[in-house]
């Protein structure tokens, strides 16, 4: 009885990924990129730093002098071309919490980053006038909030977009979808960046989700919906800046998801050789993300081996300058525990701040 | 001074405070067009417009998360939960994200954000509805608890929830919202968190209580006062922050004590009385502090409901033992 | 840079809803109907009974006797049609609250549902054999719960399949999304029937979603989705029966949006002229679907008003006679309150219950 | 008996119920595949298979939703929860549909359902995966909640848990996981719920605690012990049911009790358990009852835990001042 099946079909869902450049670093025949070489080249700094900040992170982590990081490797195209689609001090960044090079550029101190992961409560701080929120622990968490910040902010009266970041697992939370839903009835200014990195700690994304892909969801919120290369860094910035055009014109939300992998462990804790195939691996080492940056500039003679060279350079001094900084910043005592709390302490909190300054040293 | 019942005295306030505030804003699910389900929002949406009464998706997680991000852009929300209940679907954006966000941000985002929630036994809700579930919150630093019992302080604490820069959860008793009526003070009055008030003088018991329970007591201590019993009645107000002072005042004038709560027994706020009146009271402590209500079990059906809650008798009985324990 | 823009638009959720009977009842050409003359009769008692008890329930509600009630106005065919395409004894039916007539059908005891609405918690129980889930009121909270019990049925190796309700509201809800993303994954036997009657107590349709259909979402989840025009009895059988077959074949879920209107209030205590369109009700108030199905059965004859007044008064006997029995049962006491808590009560709940027994009555 | 550490005892007693009972099976986030991000589960996917081992969606209260219906269906799921921080996306699941649905369904669909779900301090762990919850569970009536504090006890009461009727939530101390090493019964060994342990006997001071709190207790007796003050520690294994005997007894015996545990003051289980001495043994009581706990703030960073935590230090100060006191 074919004229009563469903309407809505399974592989309605498929879609083949944007794209800007070939794996190489050519650009697809036509198709106009969307930031200028300058721009580029700050954004493969940015990347560089980031990889080169994984390396660092993994290395203090092993001497015990850093906590539990999440990497950033394999997913730099996706992170910074989506950060440069929107504008610090105007628009805002909420992430999840593998997205530094985005909070970098967004204007959040390497330094605080870093004392977040050392297990330093002050790390927490958001200089005033940097538009993030904190980086989110609870998975999804940040969505419904993100869709209420970007209300907020058109009610205030202003035009900034929030561009929030979501895993493919995280998208499976009840979160996602009450935010989305949220988003396209209020038609608010917010891009939703799922990176899809192929795994939430050990779960495939085959496991996580039947859907031919995520950005098929947002049909069923009402607002567009895509899926777009995300080891291509100018395609994820295209396809994010137009979503920002929509959001800021009025036109609602965007879903895009951004197909990338996590080239690595989901943290420094876990050992990937237990669950991640080797074959899946090697292919997309080979798509590396900042390979084809490099190959786009050096074409367009904007990129060199001594650039590249200084860059690493001034990269590694950034990073172990705010090495230096953390790691000589007195710890914070125990009345830390009080601290920002709330506006003020009750008598009870008073009393027990009073009693825990008065208590013998812990062992 | 105007007599109000606690749902005038809500609608009013609400209304007060969104023409004092323009920051202010409300949202939840029914409660613009149709004023809210029990008509605490009626009339707002048509003086405020849409963009400050705002109906919501049915999704108690992005009605709170909502909210903390309104905050964040320096909005000051105030979001119903159509029942306290349905908080459950949102507990995760309440304890570990709206509380927290103060402390986690080191301060850049202060939530000056308010969830009002009916809740409360009597009315013969269907299932869900009238859990008393205010112990499940008070274990989430950084939230501030919040329980009127008298129209009058209905107004007081809500003005001072919406105005002040923390998060707090109102919950306001179904029983309460038309049985309530007192004398409301008109203009600006806000009761300052942390104060217990007392609902009435007494010498040998002091009886504990909060939100609609407070009814009880009273209830109780009139009939009391026919055996000779005077019981005093203390009206906590708000469980976090606890009026720890006022509660050891009130027991150590009495040396007896007896709190009273719709909660089940096991892990209620009556223990965290309890343990603060024996922290604090304890050699002025002259008997047990006794706890009246419901066992642990769950909240049930209608016409089994007088048996669960706290009844009258059952306090009197529990304060006269009280009293003439050794 | 068309090449880039999103491959999902909002669009691409709609649909025109498939439907069997014009509203005058008369069969569209080609399609041929997937229940008998006797199935559709006894399917029209079955949607006349729940029409009856709607009156009853608000006339004793008046009265005092009944508490808070849902009717079902203006959605028998929605509910009737689907649980007519599973099989009782067999098959599960877990469902929202507003469902009374599938109840029934797959063995509930009118008694029990009229006594759970009047406050007896001795209504919630489940005779043996009947595959029901108790009635949900934390909305779409029954979903995780479906999915897992049709996982369930299958792993112990029979094919049943559960079919479970959920209104346009509560698919608004983060259990939702999970439910049907989890269902998706498992292949779950499972089939979601939306009923998207237009609110969600005073919150429209268009309020809840910006999603031009909420079948559109199945995609998203990797299964089919289906709108049906829910006032149609025939086409919401045949096409729940389609994805019956296709879930107990091991071919997954699917979504079924039924297309209907609630012609009323949300329940007894509502008052929908404060926010209900006069228009809109009128215009779904002539597509009744009970007399769509009465036009059908008198084209073919399987219908006239002596039936009709038969059934009425059978009907009417049947639920007098359900409410001398609920009223005439003895209240449950206090013991009642520890009654099914657990396997076994604590020490502390024992003395509880022997304190309770032993108090004064209450008032 | 067998030395095991408390993620070797868990994970051989999976094994061995799974064996004996084909009902049972695991679900949860990266159980399967991964064996757990603690190892709980491991190896159990290669032994049992996928129909019986299932990684599931990143999505607690699916994952607690569909063990509700699995029980329905007649299997005995043991649901994990990554870490119990987590499970408040799933706690509308737990309170008012797993604890409730025996009742609601008047007997007709008991739930034997286990969730197990690691927390608890002193590992350093990121932001939300330490904090204590336990006295925001133990409200939802229906539901037991379990806190073994050693290796024996985590397989004798996650063999109870396993085999009775009815859902438990199973609190697994992080801290514990590789550090408690003890002696476990080989074979069958269900511990019984409600049934507190002594884990050391003393005559001056009883302190009480659960989970890992246990072995900051029984390392302040150790040091109380050095002072000449006898303390003993009694470990209440589970909060719901209460051993209110055992506890009793405990207190009876010396007079004087010190409770210990990881969550917050306000509200926290300490306060129940005051609360439960002041009922019972008021008149054996001879010095407030102390609690040793967290103040009331969030759980903090990683640097800045030691002091938030209950250290040997403050419990021995406690002890002593109990025992000091008039
Ligand atoms: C609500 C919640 N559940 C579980 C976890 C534990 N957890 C931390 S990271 C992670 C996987 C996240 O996967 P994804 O969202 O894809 O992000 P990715 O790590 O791939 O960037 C899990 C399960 C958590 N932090 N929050
Ligand atoms: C989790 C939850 N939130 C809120 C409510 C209060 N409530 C009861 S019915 C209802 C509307 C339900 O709408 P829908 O799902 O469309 O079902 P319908 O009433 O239309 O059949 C609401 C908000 C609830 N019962 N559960
Ligand atoms: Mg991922
Ligand atoms: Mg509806």
């Amino acid at each position: 009885m074919t004229a009563l099946s469903p309407q809505f079909l399974p592989e309605h869902g498929a879609a083949v990924p944007r794209s800007v450049l070939l794996p190489d670093g050519t650009p697809r025949p036509g198709v106009v990129p969307s930031l200028d070489d300058d721009q580029v080249v700050a954004a493969l700094e940015l990347m560089l730093l980031s990889r080169a900040f994984d390396e660092k992170a993994f290395s203090l982590q092993r001497q015990g002098r850093f906590g539990t990081f999440s990497p950033v490797h394999g997913q730099e195209a996706s992170v910074v071309g989506s950060a440069f689609a929107v504008e610090p001090g105007h628009d805002w960044i909420v992430p999840q919490y593998r997205e530094l090079p985005a909070l970098l550029r967004h204007g959040l101190p390497l330094e605080s980053f870093m004392q977040t992961f050392m297990g330093d409560p002050r790390g927490g701080a958001i200089p005033p006038g940097v538009n993030l929120l904190p980086i989110q622990i609870g998975l999804a968490a940040q969505l419904p909030q993100a869709v209420g910040l970007a209300w907020g902010r058109r009610l205030r009266g202003d035009d900034a977009v929030v561009l929030v970041y979501v895993g493919d697992g995280a998208s499976s939370e009840g979160d996602f979808h009450e935010a989305c839903n949220l988003a396209g009835v209020l038609r608010a200014p917010v891009v939703f960046l799922l990176q899809n990195n192929g795994w939430a700690i050990s779960t495939p994304r085959s496991r996580q989700s039947a859907a031919a892909t995520l950005a098929a969801r947002a049909p069923g919120y009402g607002f567009p919906g895509v899926l777009v290369d995300g080891n291509d860094l100018l395609a994820v910035h295209a396809v994010v800046a137009e979503a920002v055009t929509r959001a800021r014109a009025g036109d609602g939300p965007t879903l895009v998801e951004s197909l990338t992998y996590r080239v690595g462990a989901h943290n420094t804790a876990d050992d990937p050789s237990r669950y991640v195939p080797g074959d899946a691996l090697r292919e997309w080492q080979e798509r590396d993300p900042l390979s084809r940056v490099r190959g786009y500039l050096r074409a367009r003679g904007s990129w060199d081996d001594e650039r590249e060279i200084h860059a690493a350079e001034r990269i590694r001094a950034r990073i172990d300058a705010a090495v230096r900084v953390v790691e000589s910043t007195p710890p914070p005592g125990a009345p830390a525990l009080f601290d920002h709390v709330s506006a003020q302490l009750s008598d009870r909190q008073r009393r027990q701040r009073a009693d825990l300054l008065a208590q013998p040293e812990t062992t | 001074m105007t007599s109000m019942t606690m749902l005038e005295a809500i609608n009013a306030t609400l209304r007060d405070e969104m023409a004092r505030d323009d920051r202010v804003l409300l949202l939840g699910q029914d409660v613009a067009q149709l004023g809210g389900v029990f008509r605490a929002t009626e009339g707002l949406l048509e003086r405020f417009g849409p963009d400050r009464v705002v109906d919501m998706p049915l999704a108690e997680a992005v009605i709170v998360g909502a909210a903390i991000g309104l905050a964040a852009a320096g909005l000051v929300p105030v979001a119903e939960m159509q029942f306290l209940g349905f908080s459950h679907q949102a507990f995760h954006q309440i304890g570990a994200q709206l509380a927290r966000m103060r402390y986690r941000s080191q301060g850049r985002f202060p939530m000056p954000v308010v969830l009002r929630a009916p809740f409360g036994g009597g009315v013969r809700t269907p299932e869900l509805h009238s859990e008393a579930l205010e112990a499940q919150f008070v274990q989430s630093p950084g939230l501030q608890v919040v329980m009127p019992a008298t129209a009058a302080d209905a107004k007081g604490l809500l003005q001072t929830a919406i105005r002040q820069p923390d998060p707090v959860l109102f919950c306001e008793p179904l029983r309460g919202y038309r049985l309530v009526r007192d004398e409301v003070p008109d203009g600006d009055a806000p009761v300052p968190f942390g104060t217990a008030r007392v609902a009435r003088e007494g010498d040998d018991v002091t009886i504990i209580a909060w939100s609609a329970a407070v009814h009880v007591a009273r209830r109780a201590a009139d009939r009391l006062a026919e055996e000779n019993i005077s019981a005093a009645v203390l009206d906590l107000r708000t469980l976090v922050p606890l009026d720890e002072a006022g509660i050891l005042d009130a027991v150590a004038a009495t040396g007896r004590a007896v709190v009273v709560h719709e909660a089940p027994f096991t892990g209620g706020f009556g223990a965290e009385v309890v343990a603060t009146i024996s922290d604090g009271a304890f050699y002025s402590l002259e008997a047990p502090v006794a706890r009246v209500c419901p066992p642990d079990t769950p909240y049930p059906a209608g016409k089994i409901e007088d048996y669960y809650l706290p009844s009258v008798e059952r306090v009197v009985a529990a304060a006269r033992a009280t009293v003439k324990a050794p």
